[in-house]
């Protein structure tokens, strides 16, 4: 008896811990980015209060500080009502939510958070996150569509501008980090940083251009425009209400996660300062990565305190107009960097 | 300038209009004027050096059966007239009260005539765009500023 | 059969959120989540703005003032309800997800206050069902906390307004 | 399938419930981003001050008034009590000028801070609409200290004050300023210097000198675009005459010329209560007149603790028959009372046009020919309180 149990429970963690369903799931994936969402907007709004002499949010559990706020906002829009209303396009209505989450979470499994525990192996990993990243606003675009509502749809457009101007600095930035490193493979970039030569110090140019790029897809100030509170209300999410609103507000956290992962790799050594060559064990080099991703987070949601919003065009003009021009020097620098043979390594 | 030497302004500007000015014992300027004129009492107004209009208000009459229309004047820009307010008076039928809009002569009376027309019922012909805009749009009864609307008081039969 | 089936669900979802411990959990949920939505009917507004701000910080009780009616939970009357703005209220009161709940701020939102002979207010409570009343001319932001307190306790102890 | 294109431009309803409309809808036609057309729809919080002040005694409408402007409430408290003053033939007591020279600038700040607040929010900055609505509390502490009420004071009566001058207000309100001239080199490093804010406001919603002339727009607004009309110096009224201050002006007329504009009269504000603190005469708070009427028991009372008792007088207040008009620089701006009494205990009509209903005029003027994400920048410029405008 006592066997057989042990044996169901041996099957169900080998089960767990086979990458193919831990990285999705656990780590990097679902469970582990609901966590840092709710950490993360939990210190965003701690780190706001205490810029703006405040306590924030404190008596839900005095305490610890009121950690579990966003424990008790996530139950109260899970049971509350979900409303759709008699005008909306109710098949995109309901399933871009959830749509919307699933494509923000899908790039993890591009993502080889510790060095050796992947979901799979390719050398093109860097090429995919990138791309699928890019398909989440689609659906922002889509939701806005659906909600049949004036807001919604300013607010779709306005993410659909901006689309364009925020992947295209990511895509160049990321290709920059490619030709530098003469690989697709982001497990090959890490490794390359190796002697700590970091991609941010190696070429701030495509970092900067990335990390603003980041703030711009995911609506961190000063480019919370496609949901400008003042302007559109919430923007393509207007309409949504319980559950599937709690899904839209976490989309942009968990792609924030997703993207400062994604950066903490390419331009911050990944989980390089661990012991070289790294032990079996993955935990520590994870443990790494989701630090410095978190770090990176953190700056984006302080930016809060700090910054008014741009207008549409404004931040269209960054956009094309500074961005791009900062990307494409990335690239040149890149291929500058290349030819002289910095490092030795190349 | 005192004020009487802008009453005496007043007197020469407006000559041949069938106008009164009259000043009070507190220092106030009124010029009362019949409404067939009131435009180009304006105009002339308008002309002296008096920019912008700070009050339309309308006064419910019953006992003369008339509804009498303020408009208190001044000027941010003629340094003579800044120190002084000016009333221009007018009276209309409260049966019937129209008046002719001052809106072309004065841009800032617009809201002030529509909310007069809102809430003390005088008609602004030639106004651009008169309509309700204090009172909800389905609002029913006499405007409420004339004196038939009586609101209930606090009393011992209350 | 999709429409049974959401008749189904919706039917299990009321069943099981009525059950011990959940019903708890979900209470408490709502406690500290009392969000008001952005709807401010009078002048009792820049009272509800010195709530959120540092010397009072609603946002310690979880209050946190949001956008669009559909994402909140708590209306505050703040202060007079003229008939033209009622109509707006009562369609914000029912744009919003339940469970929702209604505060009248001001001595205008219990009868009138000042302005109790004017031809053109309503008084909330014909129109709304309301959880708690503020007295004051305007509150004090303390006052508004105590209110949103009292809710609180209403809601762990099941006796809220709403249905 | 046939397509039928009906209107070419997107009607867009702002409001009541909109983050970005306060108590007012706001109409606004979009072609593509640029706003071709604008109507604000107001009334939402018309409570009929002016028709119930005819049903109510002189003294009892004090509270009545202060009520639609609520954070700009002792300078409305003053505007008529200053034309009741004016039908009675009462000048009050030099003290009492001077206490509602101070109280009324007190106010005036805090009112340009909720006004900043507003305008912040309006374009995203939340933390400086966390930080003036912080620095607000020191003025209405201050303010509490003298009156005794948080915001609503009804601090001025018929010939005088209230309250006479709190022991040891003045360090009080000379640390209170300290600290406010800190807390305005913060606002300049946070927001009024953040690239952010210039983008936004620098060349948006700009009214010319002589449109703003045209649409008799008041206040703040007014002086922005380069008039430099303030009550307070056209046409002086209490001790104004005798206090030094600048009247702050500036040429642009665009929505960040508005906010500076406010700050700088913040500044001068604090000079003036200063000024005010350190001339302050002492005396009696309240004319004679009206203490002829007092017990000697209340008297007493008044002498000890610097607080009025209300003679019964005031309860049947008859001001002769007449009429006046009175303006007074409220916090917003030009605020116009116009009285007409006819001997009786009520006023007959009492006509109260504030400075927001004036500075009505500029919407539709100004938002025309901007982009959508202008209209709360520019809404939150005007520093436009419905419940004041609607009364």
């Amino acid at each position: 008896m006592m066997d057989s149990i042990e044996g169901f429970v041996n099957v169900i963690l080998g089960l767990l811990f086979t990458p193919q369903i831990f990285v999705p799931l656990v780590y990097p994936g679902l469970l582990t980015a609901a966590v840092m969402a709710i950490v993360i907007i939990w210190l965003e709004r701690k780190v706001a209060a205490k810029v703006q002499l405040r306590y924030g949010p404190l008596y839900v559990t005095k305490r610890m500080g009121g950690v579990t706020q966003l424990v008790a906002d996530l139950i109260k829009f899970f049971f509350a009502e979900v409303i759709v209303p008699r005008d909306v396009d109710k098949l995109p209505f309901k399933l871009g939510p959830a749509l919307l989450l699933t494509f923000s979470l899908l790039p993890v499994v591009a993502l080889p958070v510790s060095g050796q525990f992947e979901a799979f192996r390719s050398d093109a990993t860097l090429f995919l996150a990138v791309a699928l990243l890019s398909v989440g606003p689609i659906y922002v675009i889509i939701v806005g569509w659906a909600s049949n509502n004036k807001f919604a749809l300013i607010g779709g457009l306005r993410e659909g501008y901006l689309l364009v101007c925020y992947e295209l600095p990511v895509f160049i930035s990321a290709l920059a980090m490619a030709v530098l490193y003469g690989s697709l493979d982001l497990v090959e970039l890490v490794r390359m940083q190796g002697p700590g030569l970091w991609g941010a110090l190696l070429n701030p140019f495509a970092a900067v251009s990335f990390l603003v790029a980041t703030f711009m897809s995911t609506s961190r100030f000063p480019f919370e425009i496609a949901e400008a509170e003042s302007e559109i209300v919430m923007g393509p999410y207007t309409e949504y209400s319980g559950i599937c609103y709690g899904l839209c507000m976490a989309y942009s956290y968990i792609k924030l996660y997703v993207k400062s992962i994604l950066f903490a790799l390419v331009f911050l050594g990944g989980w390089l300062p661990t012991v070289w060559p790294f032990t079996l064990d993955p935990t520590l080099p994870g443990l790494i990565v989701a630090f410095k991703a978190a770090a990176v987070m953190l700056v984006g949601v302080f930016l809060r305190a700090v910054y008014p919003r741009y207008r549409i065009d404004q931040a269209l003009q960054i956009g094309w107009r500074p961005l791009f021009a900062l990307s494409t020097a990335s690239l040149v620098w890149s291929l500058f960097m290349v030819g002289v043979k910095v490092g030795g390594w190349v | 300038m005192s004020s009487s030497g802008v009453a005496e302004d007043l007197k020469r500007g407006l000559e041949g209009l069938l106008v009164q000015v009259r000043e009070d014992a507190r220092g106030g300027i009124t010029v009362e004027v019949l409404p067939d004129r009131l435009v180009e009492a304006a105009e002339r107004l308008r002309n002296l050096g008096f920019d912008h209009v700070k009050s339309v208000t309308g006064i419910d009459l019953p006992s003369e059966k008339r509804v009498a229309v303020v408009y208190h004047l001044s000027s941010y820009t003629n340094p003579a007239y800044v120190k002084v307010i000016v009333a221009l008076r007018t009276a209309v039928e409260r049966s019937n009260p129209q008046l002719p809009s001052l809106s072309k002569v004065w841009l800032s009376s617009h809201y002030l005539e529509r909310e007069t027309f809102d809430l003390v019922g005088v008609v602004f012909q030639g106004h651009p765009d008169l309509g309700r805009i204090l009172l909800p749009d389905d609002y029913e009864g006499p405007p409420p500023l004339r004196k038939d609307v009586v609101l209930k008081t606090e009393g011992i039969d209350a | 059969m999709t429409g049974r089936a959401e008749t189904f669900l919706s039917n299990a979802a009321r069943w099981v959120s009525a059950k011990q411990p959940i019903k708890s959990i979900i209470d408490w949920g709502i406690t500290f989540s009392l969000w008001p939505v952005h709807f401010t009917t009078a002048c009792c507004g820049a009272e509800f703005a010195a709530t959120s701000a540092p010397r009072y910080d609603a946002e310690r009780f979880g209050v946190l003032p949001f956008v669009s009616s559909r994402q909140t939970n708590l209306l505050v009357i703040e202060g007079t309800l003229t008939k033209k703005m009622a109509k707006a209220a009562k369609i914000v009161y029912e744009q919003m997800p339940e469970p929702r709940f209604v505060v009248a701020m001001g001595a205008c939102a219990i009868d009138g206050g000042v302005f109790w002979n004017s031809y053109n207010i309503v008084r909330p409570h014909e129109i709304l069902p309301i959880d708690a009343f503020i007295p004051g001319c305007p509150p004090r932001p303390e006052a508004l906390i105590q209110a949103v307190m009292m809710l609180q306790a209403k809601i762990r102890k099941g006796i809220a307004a709403f249905e | 399938m046939t397509l039928e294109v009906v209107e070419k431009h997107l009607e867009l309803l702002i409001g009541p419930q909109h983050p970005g409309s306060g108590h007012m809808r706001l109409v606004a036609k979009l072609d593509g981003d640029i706003i071709v057309g604008f109507d604000p729809d107001v009334g939402f919080v018309h409570r009929a001050v002016e028709k119930i002040a005819e049903t109510k005694g002189y003294v009892q409408i004090i509270p009545l008034v202060e009520r639609p402007p609520l954070v700009d409430c002792v300078n409305v408290n003053l505007g008529y009590v200053l034309a009741l003053e004016k039908l009675l033939g009462v000048e009050p007591p030099p003290q009492a000028s001077y206490l509602r020279v101070l109280a009324a600038e007190l106010n005036r700040v805090a009112s340009h801070l909720y006004g900043i607040a507003i305008h912040a929010i309006m374009i995203g900055s939340s933390t400086m609409f966390m930080w003036p609505l912080a620095d607000r509390e020191v003025l209405l502490e201050l303010l509490q200290d003298l009156s005794g009420a948080r915001v609503t004071y009804s601090y001025v009566i018929p010939g005088g004050v209230r309250r006479g001058l709190p022991e040891g207000f003045k360090e009080k309100a000379l640390k209170a300023f300290r600290y406010l001239r800190r807390r305005l080199r913060d606002y300049d490093d946070l927001f009024l210097s953040n690239p952010v804010t210039v983008n936004r406001l620098r060349g948006v919603g700009v009214i010319e000198m002589r449109d703003a002339v045209n649409l008799g727009i008041v206040g703040p607004n007014l002086r922005a675009s380069g008039v430099p009309y303030d009550v307070r110096r056209a046409e002086p009224y209490c001790v104004y005459s005798d206090l030094d201050f600048e009247v702050m002006t500036r040429r642009e007329g665009d929505a960040y010329s508005r906010l500076l504009v406010r700050i700088g009269e913040i500044e001068q504000s604090m000079k003036i209560v200063e000024q005010c603190l350190d001339k302050n005469p002492s005396g009696p708070i309240l004319h004679e007149s009206f203490l002829r009427g007092l017990s000697p028991k209340a008297r007493a009372y008044m002498e000890q603790t610097g607080r009025v008792r209300f003679p019964a007088l005031f309860s049947a207040l008859k001001p002769p028959q007449g009429e006046v008009s009175v303006r007074v620089e409220a916090g917003r701006g030009e605020l116009f009372f116009y009285v007409v009494s006819d001997g009786s205990p009520t006023p007959y009509r009492l006509r109260m046009v504030t400075p927001s209903f004036r500075n009505l005029a500029a919407f539709r003027h100004v938002m025309v020919g901007n982009r959508l994400a202008d209209i709360p920048a520019i809404y939150g410029s005007l520093d436009y309180f419905p419940p004041e405008a609607d009364r």
